[in-house]
């Protein structure tokens, strides 16, 4: 298998689609063209995580520049997945814009060339072996996607473009500060080379790391991909552009935007527990996690736009990642096991929220009632998705919660414990009173719709039944696959 | 096992065609039907295999999810739980396709598939022997109920309702998820039988784990205060969902409490008292809170909390018993507990079928709309009368046994010199004695209001008689009641098995110690068999008088008034209003009260509100409060991008400030 | 050389002040062009394998892009909303400047502890490279201008290209332009959605956009 | 089942059952200086309503003819585990006082059902009070029960009632009368005497007892009238078995005490009441709570 060549197709790809899109006559062409990309991707990805479950454990290319390990392979799959799921949607959503915001040609292709340059650009940003090449990639998925989110310049969608520019590109600039950081902090003693910024050198036990640099370091990466990840209470952007961007767009934001932020400060911590034990690290994460499933709760409560209210879920569920990465090798385990599932049922709650808002001419929550009726398919997709993030069996979530429970218990933290299950219990109790009143009911005005397409049945399917299926079975392979992702990130001795 | 794997299969399969089916409306009836009942069937030959033979069954395989495997065992316990589950579900699945009868859209195709996987789910529980694959079951179980009690989603009162369970539900298996998680991590296995050899070495731990198990088992179970979501869920599900609910699935909270007990070892006196007083408390104020109810559901579902309570009264002695070291206490108070638990699946059920009938006939549950029913649905008011006789523990049914064995448990203890038993004891015989004369009250009031008197509606003036199936289902658990009632002595020595299990004995000693009740229950069922006789013979001596004397109808008397109407007969709130006055300050029921004044009175009204203390005092109030204190967080995302910024700031100076002291 | 560097490090604290007690937006621009020339060099300067076609690449990158082209767009920026030329603080200028002091006392305080750590460093430069970043922050929270949040984050980029320059020599080549390339497009953007405001608020007083909270 | 012999007492009970009723007027009669009914004037009653046709209510349904048979049934078994004083019931197992307050329920049950069967208001009100007084009367008897089983250390009547003897009276002498105060009171509630119900008013409104069966007629009203007067006897018999504490271990003698002491107990009902007036309907429950708090007494007594 050609792994390393699979790894150069799979960023030139959706790199030239992109220039592609620049060119093409018609508005479904893009959208044509950007579900094509996306589905090779797909299999790209799948082919270079087949690769590095292999024998040798990671793959790289262009001597060491990319490097892949499990960890990163698990995350380009989610990805990957994420991104098909949703230019599939995409492509269904765009072709029923209301008319006020008609997807015209030239639209359609900004959009073409962000979407897939956004996919580059995190692809990037996984898979290079290069701290400051990986911050480069940030960077850019932040300056890409930020005119995503105004595809339809708007008062609002500008509010919240400007927010999201402003404020990621400051904590986007920390984390850079905090890359530079840890370069000193290797060099500090003697050895300087080019691969000073190599994250294998880093992580290398050879590297004696200075702990002073390194705490420092850990700051400044933590609080500035924090603010990309959406941790609280530097998450202040997160549902002003969750909002405001169109449903896919949000889908792939809060899909896997935000674990890719997640995975970067992930990367710098393994050095950092090498350089200063566990509990720098872990005592940051934890108070990080925690603090933004509890805002998370609390806001909401009292959330009034479906997007939103989807958005804060997104802050609970990164802090749950965050929480478990704090926890040790099992809680690892479980982080990687949420981050999938929550990618793909928030991905589905999204396309729901998206459709319906269409339906209903709003995302406002009390003009969306008696979804099921209004249209069987979204409304069910919307009760599933709903109920997954809420931690209802036989939902994947509520496995990968209780793994993380086990974890929590495992390492004695009952403060966390219960702080964790007190929110998730809020979060319970007001979401399913949303949920109840969007979904069921006799239905409010709402125009009929266009037809789905052929893409809308596959789509539910396939997410709802990866909900499902790995709720109540977990497929040998892929257990081995998290558990070797999460062994990469355990200390060397 | 293979029965089992059986019944589960066949109710999936069942439920899942019902919705492919939904469509071809009879088709989808008839496959939910299918399905439930021969499923069931044969999930109830299982148990009854296990129960008969004595040695359990099981069934272990490899199941890909970490920290769990596929354990599942069917012994003298399980099988006794999966009695009611199993049993129910069949009379329920005869039930349901004619109570169905015209509906041909999805939702109660829907409703079949929920219903199947509600038993399928229930079974899985009682039968399941690793923590992982139980919270799993439990937690499904937890939601089938949901679809079935939102089954008529139009009416925000029910959507209401249905958030009510799924938050009640849910709450309580976080005390589960803490428990297991807990178990499994000192065990460093999912396995119940880890479970209980771990416990052995940490001593310190079992009394949390018994508060643990009480809490997120009782929520199920229903105790006080945690009942909140019985009276709200039960009266809009489908009936004959509302009976297996009701029947079935808050047993399975019992059970899970049981199951726990069993791996804790000896118990310590403190639970038994603790058991004692939440089963007082849930008895009594359940059947006060059904006192003051006038819809028919809703009474039944009050009914339940009490008679949780009854249940806990008696797993209350039996723990006291093992916990002191009484043998024969601890056997005859799990075997009333036990027995209970499948006393109140029957008769619980035939009341829930028996309301779910008239409200087809009448189009309305609401006490005072109904009257006069028993002309016109001669079979439901004769069912529902056995039902009703049955749960006020009357002789010679079914009630009165368990209750029997109950108080028997408690003069034993009041004869134990232990100052301690003998109070319990004395709890125990007057609660009941106070619970039984209550639940007389009230279902005097149901029966009496429902189907006596003269219809107080048009509705119920022209109710009839419904089909066949329904009359079916409810005569087979009407004839259970009286079965049992009648064969005590058998039904109590067959629990020897059971009751051996949790206490600990052999199934020879437990079941020498029954057969020390049921001597006294053959003779008190002699004593019932002369009562019959002598019933007959004063019938008898009536008709052959009133054959020669003259017999004819009249007006009942009216006090001299001449022109009385259905609208002058007592009400069900009139009827209850001196209890529900007198125990105002636990029912806090709310009355509208106009006296007639002067001596040509005008207009003047009686009305209650049944108000469930639990809900206005404590679970409205903390909710209300809640949302005010976490709306002010609105605050600190106000939409100033200067502020959000300064967040950003303010989070790393403050890290470097912290790290650099 | 370190006459030099202290100068350039007095300089540079001079131009944040000034900075920081500007009203004029026209007159902010200038001075970051300014800092940007000034900070520049400072590749040049800072180590003693003197002028390297590496540290001459570098330097007149940045002084190119920091002291011609970001001004220039941001001065035409500033053109097409001629309405409004005032820096519209929060905070008083005076207070400003208070501000600025203490931010200059937190900074080098932090600096204290990495200082051992980065031995080959000049500590100077250190100092004021931390000193810029919050005094970008500051810009950028205390103006109510959106082109003074940009001017603040400009500031705020110099403060960490100093910081990468004085610590990190092995920084590959390749990164160092990809970074470039970045505060380029970054510039390039905001302008962009300056206009967009510009055009649907008619102002670029940014405290306006409180529509969405909650 | 029983011996045929032992079915002696209860046949005496159905017999005599009615006399009391007679004795308890009579008296009533003699204090207030009339001459009163004839002594037998209950049995010419109940076999004059034996005689009589029936009127029904049109409403009603079998429910209604059920009641009074159910009523007469669950007193007629009653009897079988009943003691009469020291001589033994002639069924007698541990538990048997659980099935006599069943017993006592369903009979009650069956009346009340009966009542409502009629639909009107003024039946409707008469079970209404009934139920709430014997709901608060049945823990307060099976209290009384429970602390008599404790001090005589067994849970079957006839044992119970063969060792209150004098002996044990001397050494539980306070117990023994506090339990008897309760029973007395059982014993007035559960028979709706004054100072609990006046059998004897005329007033609906204010009536318990009576006013639910006041539309049965014939052979049922005469069921009724019977088993009410069962239903004196037996608790009558609780309380006398107490009060009498004649065990000389001889039938006829214990039995001959017994009949003595039942025929006192009459006399002092009929006192009662033309000493008494009817309390408030609202002032009923105060009364029997505080009986069944004097046993509560009587148990803590023992409890050491």
């Amino acid at each position: 298998m050609y792994a390393s060549q699979s790894i150069i197709a799979a960023l030139a790809l959706p790199l030239s689609g992109a220039l592609f899109c620049l060119v093409l006559p018609r508005s479904h062409h893009v959208l044509k063209t950007i579900v094509g990309v996306s589905a090779v991707e797909l299999l790209l990805a799948l082919n270079i995580w087949a690769a590095v479950l292999g024998p040798k454990g990671f793959v790289t290319a262009a001597d060491q520049w990319f490097y892949i390990d499990a960890f990163s392979s698990f995350h380009i799959v989610v990805l990957t997945l994420v991104f098909a799921l949703s230019s599939a949607f995409a492509s269904i959503y765009f072709t029923h814009e209301a008319d006020d915001l008609v997807f015209t040609t030239s639209i359609a292709r900004r959009f073409g060339v962000l979407w897939l340059g956004a996919q580059t650009a995190m692809l990037l940003v996984l898979m290079s072996n290069n701290l400051g090449i990986m911050w480069v990639g940030m960077e850019a998925t932040t300056l890409l996607t930020a005119f995503l989110i105004s595809l339809h310049p708007s008062r609002l969608s500008l509010e919240a473009m400007w927010k999201y520019l402003i404020i990621c590109s400051v904590g986007i600039a920390f984390a850079f500060m905090g890359t530079l950081l840890a370069a000193a902090s290797i060099q500090s003693d003697g050895g300087i080379g080019a691969d000073a910024l190599f994250w294998t050198k880093l992580a290398s036990a050879e590297a004696h790391l200075d702990p002073t640099l390194m705490k420092f370091a850990f700051v400044f990466v933590l609080v500035g991909y924090g603010t990309k990840a959406g941790l609280a209470p530097i998450h202040s952007w997160l549902p002003d552009a969750h909002s405001q961007a169109p449903a896919p767009v949000s889908a792939m934001f809060s899909g896997f935007l935000l674990n890719t932020a997640l995975y970067c400060i992930m990367r710098f911590a393994t050095p950092v527990r090498q350089a200063l034990g566990q509990d720098f690290a872990s005592g940051l994460l934890i108070v990080f996690g925690t603090l933004s499933i509890l805002v998370a709760a609390g806001f909401i409560v009292f959330q009034r736009d479906a997007k939103r209210l989807l958005a804060y879920h997104s802050v609970e569920h990164m802090g749950i990642i965050t929480l478990g990465y704090a926890l040790g090798p099992l809680g690892s385990f479980a982080a990687l096991f949420h981050t999938l599932n929550h990618s793909v049922c928030k991905s589905l709650a999204f396309f729901a929220v998206g459709r319906l808002g269409q339906r209903y001419g709003s995302h406002e929550m009390h003009t969306i009632a008696g979804a099921l009726r209004a249209d069987r398919l979204w409304g069910v997709s919307l009760l599933i998705s709903l109920l997954a993030l809420i931690g209802v069996a036989p939902f994947s979530i509520f496995m990968s919660e209780y793994q993380l429970l086990r974890a929590a218990i495992g390492a004695g933290a009952w403060l966390t414990l219960f702080l964790f299950l007190a929110a998730s219990a809020v979060v319970f109790v007001s979401a399913l009173r949303h949920m109840i009143n969007m979904v069921f009911g006799t239905a409010s005005r709402h125009d009929r719709g266009g037809r789905d397409g052929k893409l809308a049945v596959p789509i539910v399917v396939a997410a709802a039944g990866l909900l499902i299926v790995l709720g109540v079975w977990m497929p040998l392979p892929f257990y081995h696959a998290l558990s070797s992702a999460a062994a990469v990130l355990a200390v060397r001795p | 096992m293979l029965e089992f794997t059986a019944a589960i299969l066949l109710l999936a399969f069942g439920g899942m065609l019902a919705i492919v089916l939904y469509p071809r409306a009879g088709l989808c009836q008839l496959a939910g039907q299918t399905g439930a009942v021969l499923g069931s069937a044969s999930g109830l030959v299982a148990a009854l295999h296990v129960l008969v033979t004595g040695d359990a069954i099981s069934l272990s395989s490899i199941w890909h999810m970490p920290g769990g495997s596929l354990q599942l065992e069917i012994d003298a316990l399980s099988a006794f739980f999966l009695l009611p589950v199993f049993g129910l579900s069949i009379v329920t699945g005869l039930y349901g396709r004619s109570y169905f009868a015209g509906h041909r859209d999805i939702a109660s195709a829907a409703s079949w598939f929920h219903l199947n996987m509600l038993t399928a789910t229930m079974a899985l529980v009682i039968a399941a022997r690793d923590g992982l694959l139980f919270l799993l079951a439990w937690e499904t179980m937890a939601l089938s109920p949901f679809f079935l009690v939102i089954f008529d989603d139009r009416k925000a009162a029910v959507r209401h309702a249905a958030w009510t369970y799924l938050v009640a539900a849910h709450l309580g298996t976080a005390f589960l998820l803490v428990l297991f998680v807990l178990l499994g991590t000192i065990a460093a296995s999912s396995d119940f039988a880890a479970y209980g050899a771990a416990l052995k070495d940490h001593q310190a731990l079992r009394s949390s784990v018994f508060l643990l198990a009480l809490i997120g088992f009782g929520v199920k179970a229903g105790i006080v205060p945690a009942h909140v979501w019985l009276p709200e869920a039960h009266p809009v599900a489908p009936s004959h969902a509302s009976a297996l609910m009701s029947g079935a699935m808050i047993k399975v909270g019992i059970y899970g409490l049981v199951r726990v007990l069993t791996l804790l070892g000896t118990p310590e006196p403190w639970w038994g008292w603790l058991l004692i007083g939440v089963g007082a408390s849930s008895g009594v104020l359940g059947v006060l809170f059904a006192l003051a109810q006038h819809d028919l559901k809703r009474l039944l579902a009050y009914h339940s909390v009490e008679n949780i309570g009854i249940i806990l009264l008696g797993i209350g002695i039996g723990v006291l018993g093992l916990a002191k070291g009484m043998p024969l206490l601890a056997v005859i108070g799990f075997a009333s507990g036990f027995l209970h638990v499948l006393n109140h699946s029957i008769f619980k059920g035939l009341l829930f079928l028996g309301a779910g009938a008239v409200g087809r006939a009448a189009h309305s549950l609401e006490l005072e709309e109904l009257g006069g029913l028993l002309k016109r649905m001669p079979w439901t008011g004769t069912f529902f009368l056995i039902g009703a006789a049955a749960i006020v523990g009357l002789p010679p049914l079914n009630g009165f046994v368990s209750e029997f064995l109950l108080l028997y448990a408690g003069f034993l203890a009041v004869l134990q010199p232990a100052a301690a038993v003998a109070v319990a004891g004395l709890i125990v015989i007057v609660i009941l004695g106070l619970i039984g004369g209550l639940a007389a009250a009230c279902f005097a009031k149901a029966f009496g209001i429902v189907f006596l008197g003269s219809p107080r509606s048009a509705e119920a003036s022209e109710a009839r008689e419904v089909a066949r199936p329904m009359r079916a289902s409810m005569a087979v658990l009407a004839l259970l009641c009286i079965a049992i009632g009648l064969g005590a002595p058998l039904a109590v020595a067959s629990l020897a098995g059971v009751v051996a299990q949790v206490t600990g004995a052999t199934v020879a000693t437990a079941s020498a110690q029954l057969a020390i009740v049921t001597r006294p229950l053959a003779l008190a069922v002699s004593v019932f068999v002369f009562l019959i006789a002598v019933a007959a013979l004063a019938w008898a001596l009536r008709a052959r008088r009133l054959a020669v004397a003259s017999v004819r109808r009249g007006p009942v008397w009216g006090c001299g008034y001449l022109f009385p109407s259905p609208k002058m007969q007592y009400t069900a709130s009139s009827f209850a209003q001196p209890l529900t006055t007198q125990f105002h300050l636990l029912i806090q029921n709310r009355e509208a009260f106009v006296p007639p004044q002067g001596y040509f009175p005008a207009a003047s009204s009686y009305a209650s509100d049944s108000g469930d203390p639990a809900l206005h005092l404590l679970f409205v109030p903390t909710f209300r409060w809640f949302d005010r204190v976490v709306t002010r967080l609105n605050v600190i995302q106000h939409g100033h991008i200067h502020v959000y910024i300064l967040y950003v700031a303010a989070t790393l100076i403050a890290l470097l400030i912290w790290e650099s002291l | 050389m370190s006459p030099l560097i202290e100068t350039i490090h007095a300089v540079g604290l001079l131009t944040c002040f000034a900075l920081l007690a500007t009203s004029r937006i026209g007159a902010c621009i200038r001075w970051l062009s300014f800092q940007g020339i000034l900070f520049g060099m400072v590749p040049l300067i800072v180590h003693d394998d003197g002028l390297t076609a590496r540290a001459m690449l570098l330097a007149g990158g940045n002084i190119a892009l920091k002291g011609i082209v970001f001004p220039w767009l941001l001065l035409g920026l500033r053109a097409r909303a001629d309405f409004n030329r005032e820096v519209q603080p929060f905070v008083s200028f005076v207070m400003s400047i208070l501000c600025g002091i203490l931010i200059l006392a937190l900074s080098v305080w932090l600096t204290q502890e990495m200082k051992p750590a980065l031995a080959k460093a000049p500590f100077v430069m250190l100092d004021s490279s931390i000193f810029l970043i919050f005094i970008g922050l500051f810009l950028m929270i205390s103006r109510r201008n959106a082109l003074m949040q940009v001017i603040g984050f400009l500031v705020l980029e110099n403060g960490i290209f100093v910081f990468g320059v004085i610590t990190v020599v092995g920084t590959p080549l390749l990164v160092e332009l990809g970074v470039l390339l970045d505060a380029f497009v970054g510039v390039f953007v905001m302008g962009i959605a300056i206009y967009h405001i510009t055009r649907e608020f008619g102002s670029m007083d940014v405290d306006r956009l409180t529509e969405l909270r909650g | 089942m029983p011996a045929p012999g032992s079915l002696v007492l209860p046949l005496c009970a159905l017999i005599l059952a009615p006399l009391l009723l007679g004795i308890v007027n009579r008296t009533k009669a003699v204090i207030a200086g009339r001459h009163g009914p004839p002594l037998l004037q209950p049995y010419w009653d109940i076999a004059k309503s034996l005689r009589r046709g029936a009127v029904y209510g049109e409403v009603t349904t079998w429910l209604l003819r059920l009641g009074p048979v159910g009523g007469l049934a669950a007193l007629a078994a009653a009897l079988l585990v009943m003691p009469f004083g020291g001589v033994g019931a002639p069924v007698s197992f541990s538990g048997d006082i659980i099935v006599l307050v069943g017993l006592l329920a369903l009979g009650r049950f069956a009346t009340v059902l009966a009542a409502l069967d009629t639909g009107s208001s003024f039946e409707g009100m008469g079970a209404s009070r009934e139920v709430h007084f014997s709901a608060l009367a049945e823990p307060a008897l099976l209290l009384a029960l429970a602390t008599l089983a404790r001090v005589t250390g067994s849970f079957a009547l006839t044992p119970v009632y063969q060792a209150v003897a004098i002996g044990a009276w001397a050494d539980a002498l306070p117990t023994f009368a506090l339990v008897g105060m309760t029973l007395l009171v059982i014993l007035l509630v559960e028979n709706t005497r004054i100072p609990v119900d006046d059998p004897t008013t005329h007033l609906e409104l204010t009536m318990i007892h009576e006013v639910m069966v006041l539309d049965h007629s014939g052979p049922d009203f005469g069921l009724i009238q019977y088993a009410a007067a069962l239903k004196v006897w037996i608790l009558g018999a609780l309380l006398a078995g107490l009060v009498v504490p004649v065990r000389s271990g001889s039938v006829w003698l214990d039995g001959a005490a017994m009949l003595v002491g039942m025929v006192l107990l009459a006399g002092v009902i009929g006192m009662i009441e033309s000493a008494m007036a009817r309390y408030r309907l609202v002032h009923v429950p105060q009364f029997i709570v505080g009986a069944a708090t004097l046993s509560a007494v009587a148990f803590i007594i023992r409890l050491v």
